[in-house]
């Protein structure tokens, strides 16, 4: 299959046409829980109760969101720090309390974002430098991009075993520039890798814009320099975000190899919530006011009001969108949304600071 | 030789040490005009700790410049803009992730003019905000040093006050030699050692350490942060009656071992201070050269102070119990001191 | 300019019919001088009277030649391992004992093989780690690619000049693997720097073949995949070398930025010639066979006979083609060909090996 | 612990470094069927050096896997492949490329374990041909352990003889940590050193020292290559009536300091012997830990021998004046030893 009969087949249901009224109202309620964690945690730091820096994806929920719907327990991601919600959402679908998930959970996500020993682990790193093996989640380093080749390591370890996964990982669109992402891609590539990697293009790289990061219109056409599929979705649009993320995995999934997925979105704020002010002065405003336009909860209540999912009344409950974390209230969110972030935060907070003496721990497994 | 350090007078017109490295840089700039900056968000937004905030305008986006996230191609192409006669200040957005242009470092730029028996000079500075002390977990906090001085051909300079901030800055700039230079983030707005900078075109000579603090007990080597620390482990051991001298390496490559050695001399016990692991690191190369070359003035053991050889861990308790405290210098202090 | 336009624009004058009958011949010799270079080395070796791996570029003279034939004095060049006749070629058309010309001369070239004071580099690095900034050639570490980065910094500095030099950069296949390749290419397009990255593609990357290096049928579009051209030329004819670098060096030096020519040859022997035993077990002999069939030196002799530069006399002259070193012999070639390197082999005999103390010196640069 | 080395009762059935290391690649492949082995042309080829050789068609493709000439996505895959269950042998063609995987060494694979408060372990073992002596001018020529060293979270091993070579390798890959090997290539087909090996899963444990010569009147300890400069050192010294010990480290980290301080109790002398450059190198790392632990058992300078603080230059003489040599060893054992 090519780049172009993946991105344009004719005649070609998109998958979320397949997905049920549950689903898509399950989706729904998903990007409110995404934005809810991401406005939440910026009051959490504002009030001082929080430690380490948020790298806000307000506006970016649709990639998430519709990136992580449709994949199988079995599959692997790698969020990076502007994915904080994808580390809880993953195989989340109707049981976003279920202990045998194959995710983590939002009690152990506060817990990592509160620095206490239940995170998975036990907070040695921070914020997004989270995963859990057993949860089928990769752990990243600082270091942008290089996460890429250890997912097409897991991909080829799974094959190994027999396994059907596939890994998908998630990029700024400015981290693409490291040399770590060309060669994994390459390798990926020319091994047949099962990964899948998500761009999530938000027009900016901290203070950087596109233009001199890199030098094309789309940047999905990098896929093109390694001879696989390279598709753009609507990065505020979940069901587009979706439709093209499952076209993907599913030619990974039949043995097609590596592809590259491009959601074109625009980061909301600053940076991180420290650069809020600075963002401020070296983006245009026009262009800011532009890029938050379409946000990705409207965009997804419009439709399924369209599709008669959501009568008029129900569609009006809750308006979170449009709206910084200090214009939002619990009341722009669905009470389960809120209810579930509670007990995480709760949680989080009942449980241990590790105590110091870890810090020498675990460095070497013992040699039995 | 920089100013002694005053924290308690230093005002609001005094100068920190993100002041002053603006000032070297902007000095620079203007003095040469075959020389650019580089780095990721360096122009537009002025860098992640606005070193270099407001010289874009200055100079424009050909002389400041907004590089992509990779680190081998900043490295990299200041080896081809040396070669090809420019000075380069390569800002690492941390130093941690000078990693990922690590090759282009220890292999290209670090042996170019030895490669070329002299030839080409290599005008690079590699900077950025390093060290621990603020919870910025492995990846954020990093000292590594020690890879670069076990790679011939680098100047490694690690300033700990405004002054030497700007005049190492500029030496370094100057020198023709291809210089990682430390920044310690959690001194760039420290208001405590906020100084008047020394008027006129300021250098600080490269292998000069400096006595931050005169004693005749023990001596205390160290450099970065750790200058303070020492400082305050000396005032420490004075209410014992302990008189420490702080020895502030300044540059670890080229290193002043005279000024070591002569305090050694006075003092018969030395304590090496550093927040790198301990194992190979500079800590570690101190005490070598010092167990040889002044093996018959030491009356105690030569000591170690650094991070345990771990990473550094995110959470405060974790990263305090990694990182050396003062408690841990004044003891080694007491250690040799007792001897 | 688009990369389809400049590949594959009609109607265009192929640049090298703007060439003299002069030129041609020229470039027929240096042919001849760069196969002799060659097999001498070979020959030299065997008989024990050198150190270090000669990277055979036998079968490959033409990119080397071709490529560096049209370009200007103030030009650039960065030659790897297999280029080793690129050093004493850059500047060299019809001139090539003239001392001021910009490239370096067979002496040099020879002090350095033989590790004598007279190299540029005095011999403290091997073989095609040599270069001379005053002579416009870049000096390359082993790390493959490596050297990228490095040209797009001097095509920086020569705008920063008011320069109008174009940089070429010279690759196997094999290292565009490496992330610095990545990195350098998108840095010179996002900058459009005149860097032209020319990618001979000999099939082999020491012992892994292509399709395990990278996953395109033609190597010449991983350029799409950084929105700057990709040519593809004929490695075995000169001309055709010619003709894509040319396009490739007018579009850098009108301010289009970079551009890669892959130059489509083979690895007549081993990767060095450490490796000749070997290679012949791990290549099918088919292959090889097909692959040297089209020898750079018959291909050339034929297009000047066809355009009536040589008499069926003159072409007959010198027959070097598909003979390995052992077979050769100074009859072969040009008699200037062989004087040319002779008067190289003979001064780098005459020069001293640079003394032990050397090796503690140029750490630094003393600083005043 | 391994056999004495006898250089001259080698025979011809005897097994060299390269069968050595040969034997524990098949042996530990065949004994787990999630490991792999990956570099560029191990495969095909059998590797430069052909410690690979014939390895791919014994079991195939897909767990001897000729990788694109990608030393970071060598190393990151197999840290994806470690997190996912296998065990990982990569290559380095000479470990000099390190360099180019750098990051994915010092701040991936070394830090997971310690990351995942131990749930994640790194079974991989990085290794490749090192080492000076052999006119492999500046990048085939490097031994750059200490850059690991001074990066918590990596073993360093590094043999000289074939049964350590054997035995260190099968250790470190069922160690279950990320373990950085290096190969002396001059030593690979060095028939003087080869030997019958042990029979059996022979395994040498991590973090043992040898000693290769017993002596009362000075310590060398070394590794690699300089193992045998120092037993020549020692024969040149034992003319003058001078007993040196030799211990061979062969494991850097974890390093045995028991067996070292138990030597320097002995003989009350040190001299360390590498051929890593001087400054940080792991030569000055065992002098600094025996200066504090050993420091009233010293009656001599702990000396250091290494390569100068320069890059290691092409042609034969140069090669040789940066690298210690025998001479130099015995100059230094002399000095310590009528100190
Ligand atoms: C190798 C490396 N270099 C630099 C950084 C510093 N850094 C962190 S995030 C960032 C910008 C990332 O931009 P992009 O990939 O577009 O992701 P976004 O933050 O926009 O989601 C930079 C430069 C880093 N983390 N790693
Ligand atoms: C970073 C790095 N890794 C590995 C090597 C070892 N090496 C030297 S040449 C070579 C093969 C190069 O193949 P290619 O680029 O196709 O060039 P060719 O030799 O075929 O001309 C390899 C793997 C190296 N020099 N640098
Ligand atoms: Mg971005
Ligand atoms: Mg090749």
């Amino acid at each position: 299959m090519s780049a172009t009969t993946v991105s344009a087949k004719e005649g070609h249901k998109p998958p979320h046409q397949l997905l049920s009224k549950e689903d898509c109202l399950e989706i729904f309620k998903q990007l409110f829980l995404a934005r809810y964690f991401d406005v939440r945690l910026i009051k959490e730091k504002k009030r001082g109760r929080l430690k380490g820096t948020l790298y806000s994806s307000h506006n970016q929920e649709a990639v998430i969101v519709g990136s992580l719907y449709g994949l199988e327990s079995t599959d692997w991601i790698s969020p990076i720090h502007r994915d904080m919600p994808g580390f809880f959402l993953k195989d989340a679908k109707f049981r976003w309390r279920d202990e045998n998930r194959i995710g983590m959970s939002i009690k152990e996500v506060c817990s990592q974002v509160w620095g206490r020993s239940d995170s998975p682990g036990r907070a040695r790193d921070n914020w997004s430098h989270i995963g859990r093996r057993s949860a089928n989640i990769i752990h990243s380093t600082s270091m942008l991009a290089g996460t890429i080749p250890v997912a097409a390591g897991v991909a080829y370890a799974d094959r190994m075993k027999g396994g059907n996964a596939v890994v998908v990982t998630y990029n700024g669109e400015g981290s693409t520039a490291q040399g770590v992402f060309h060669e994994a891609i390459n390798y990926a590539a020319v091994h047949k890798l099962p990964v899948v990697t998500i761009i999530e293009n938000n027009q900016w790289a901290y203070g950087t814009p596109t233009h001199l990061e890199y030098s094309l219109e789309d940047f999905a056409r990098r896929a093109d320099g390694y001879g696989i599929p390279g598709l753009v979705a609507d990065g505020q649009d979940v069901f587009d975000v979706y439709d093209k993320v499952m076209e993907a995995v599913s030619f990974s999934r039949a043995g097609n190899g590596p592809s590259i997925v491009e959601c074109k979105t625009f980061r909301a704020y600053g940076h991180g919530d420290h650069d809020d002010d600075r963002a401020a002065k070296y983006r245009p405003t026009q262009g800011v006011e532009e890029g938050r336009k379409r946000d990705p909860i409207a965009i997804c209540r419009a439709k399924l009001l369209d599709w008669g999912y959501l009568s008029k009344e129900e569609a009006g409950l809750y308006m979170a969108e449009g709206k910084g974390s200090a214009q939002t209230t619990n009341e722009d969110f669905p009470p389960e949304v809120v209810e579930y972030l509670n007990e995480g935060i709760e949680f989080a907070l009942a449980s241990p600071v590790p105590p110091a003496e870890e810090g020498g721990k675990w460095v070497f497994k013992e040699i039995s | 030789m920089s100013a002694t350090v005053t924290p308690d007078t230093a005002k609001a017109t005094k100068k920190n040490f993100l002041n002053a490295l603006k000032e070297a840089l902007t000095e620079e700039m203007e003095r040469n005009p075959m020389m650019i900056i580089q780095g990721e968000d360096v122009g537009l937004l002025g860098g992640a700790f606005g070193v270099t905030e407001g010289l874009q305008e200055q100079f424009g986006t050909h002389r400041v410049v907004d590089m992509p996230i990779s680190e081998a191609a900043i490295i990299g192409s200041a080896v081809g803009m040396a070669l090809n006669g420019m000075t380069v200040v390569c800002e690492m957005q941390f130093i941690d992730f000078i990693s990922c242009g690590f090759d282009q470092i220890v292999n290209n730029m670090a042996t170019y003019h030895y490669r070329t028996a002299g030839e080409v000079n290599m005008p690079i500075v590699v900077r950025g905000p390093a060290g621990g002390y603020s919870g910025g977990a492995l990846y954020h906090s990093q000292m590594n040093e020690a890879w670069f001085a076990n790679s011939p051909g680098l100047q490694i300079v690690c300033p700990s006050t405004p002054s030497d901030a700007k005049g190492l800055l500029k030496a370094a700039i100057r020198s023709g030699n291809p210089t990682i230079f430390y920044e310690v983030k959690n001194l760039y707005r420290d208001s405590k050692i906020a100084e008047d900078l020394p008027e006129g075109d300021y250098l600080v000579p490269l292998g000069k350490a400096a006595i931050r603090r005169p004693g005749k007990d023990l001596t205390y080597v160290t450099y970065g942060q750790n200058v303070y620390h020492c400082l305050q482990a000396a005032e420490t051991l004075a209410g014992q009656g302990i008189e420490a001298e702080v020895i502030d390496l300044r540059t670890l490559v080229p290193l002043d071992e005279a000024t070591i050695l002569e305090s050694i001399k006075r003092t018969n016990r030395l304590v090496v201070v550093n927040e790198a692991p301990m194992t190979c690191g500079f800590a570690g190369e101190v005490v070598a050269r010092m167990s040889d070359l002044a093996f018959e003035y030491l009356d105690a053991p030569p000591v170690r102070v650094t991070r345990l050889d771990t990473p550094v861990p995110w959470v405060e308790p974790l990263e305090r119990y990694v990182l050396p405290s003062v408690d841990d210098i004044v003891n080694a202090g007491l250690r040799v001191a007792k001897f």
